[in-house]
């Protein structure tokens, strides 16, 4: 199995990416913590976590289908 | 009525004066209105240490976008007596000077109408996955921040 | 800039969108706002004991109302940080769904847009000699009162 | 002298005048008495006295030149 990882605004540029696949991974726990070792410049960003369109506020597993996107602070209108 | 234009949110570019008029021309029907509260968020010519800001570049993470605000629309209609209610926010480049924001709540009175709007306003402003990427004078750029100034309450 | 437009207050008939797109297309230029609050009064179709409201035709003491309003354009300009700020009202018949107040701020934030919008609409309604007469569908008419039903705080 | 005397609103269909002058009259309160004698309705109605563009509060007495206008509740908007 593998999930989707979105980055949006200011994320998207720090790892280059908006949209990458990431294979075998339980839960948001494990991904973030293996998204910081690919992406170094992640820890030091503030960012919420969404699994399948719902903010997340603790760990929570992935299912096979699961969309995880990380989102910086909003700042529309 | 009140609960239509669920998906109609996202506008690409500036949202202009004439499709403003065009928004108000149609509630002209409406005879049981008696006010409309507006609010616009234009994009300013901010000045960062010495780089002027040219335009904004807005993206969303535009399904998680659509279904916040449509969790607004039901909680401000539950809360307010309102006739009906339209926001709209661009997408893409937004040069300064253009409108990037646009909600209106209409009333038969003024009260619900102008509370509606200013709630409205907030929870758009806190809810909404949308990011505003800020093109400078000097072809550099910054991500918006929405609290940027130390000890502002808002950034329009 | 911010103290101009004293004697444009009243129009006659109603504001039409054209008009209002025509001031907020005016704005562009001004790269330093952020947020413009706008109201619109719009004429309702009130039922008055089983007769309906067709239109209302406003008459004003213009010399006073003009000084009343040029009064509450210093107050609310010393009071909220403004970048400028229009007020128009109908003089004359406006027919059910017409505009017969536009209030409109602009300021570099939000905040203080939306507060003095709000503030001068309401000394706008108190203060400025206006009146209201209610053009009923039997031919007959009654003059417009600004609290008429009973613990209603506001008319729109 | 006179003193000119404008009614607006449902006022001026009250008295069935947009304007009259009253000739030798001192103050305000002579005015209105005056005016409640000739305009009986005008009694049971509220409004509030204008003189030369400012509104009062009290007796105030009226020069050749003045303009009182009686004002009923305002109703714009």
């Amino acid at each position: 199995m593998e999930v989707k990882v979105f980055f949006f605004g200011g994320l998207a540029e720090i790892t280059g990416e908006g949209c990458i696949r990431v294979p075998e991974v339980r839960d948001t726990d494990e991904l973030i913590a293996r998204l910081q070792v690919q992406y170094q410049a992640l820890s030091q960003t503030r960012y919420r976590v969404v699994v399948n369109n719902r903010m997340i506020q603790e760990n929570t597993s992935l299912d096979q289908q699961a969309e995880v996107a990380l989102l910086p602070p909003f700042s529309g209108g | 009525m009140a609960k239509k234009n669920r998906n109609d949110l996202f506008m690409p570019g500036a949202i202009t004066p004439g499709f403003i008029a065009e928004i108000l021309h149609q509630h002209r029907g409406r005879t049981e209105i008696g006010a409309h509260s507006i609010f616009l968020g234009q994009t300013r010519a901010d000045d960062l240490g010495g780089k002027k800001v040219c335009a904004i570049e807005f993206t969303s993470y535009e399904a998680m976008a659509l279904e916040a605000m449509q969790e607004i629309r039901e909680k401000i209609f539950e809360k307010y007596a309102l006739t009906c209610m339209h926001v709209h926010h661009s997408l893409g480049k937004v040069e300064v000077g253009g409108v990037c924001l646009f909600v209106l709540t209409s009333s038969p009175h003024r009260k619900a109408a102008m509370e509606a709007c200013s709630e409205t306003v907030e929870r758009v402003k806190a809810e909404l996955p949308i990011w505003g990427k800020e093109l400078l004078d000097d072809d550099s750029h910054q991500w918006k921040a929405a609290n940027r100034s130390a000890g502002m309450q808002d950034q329009a």
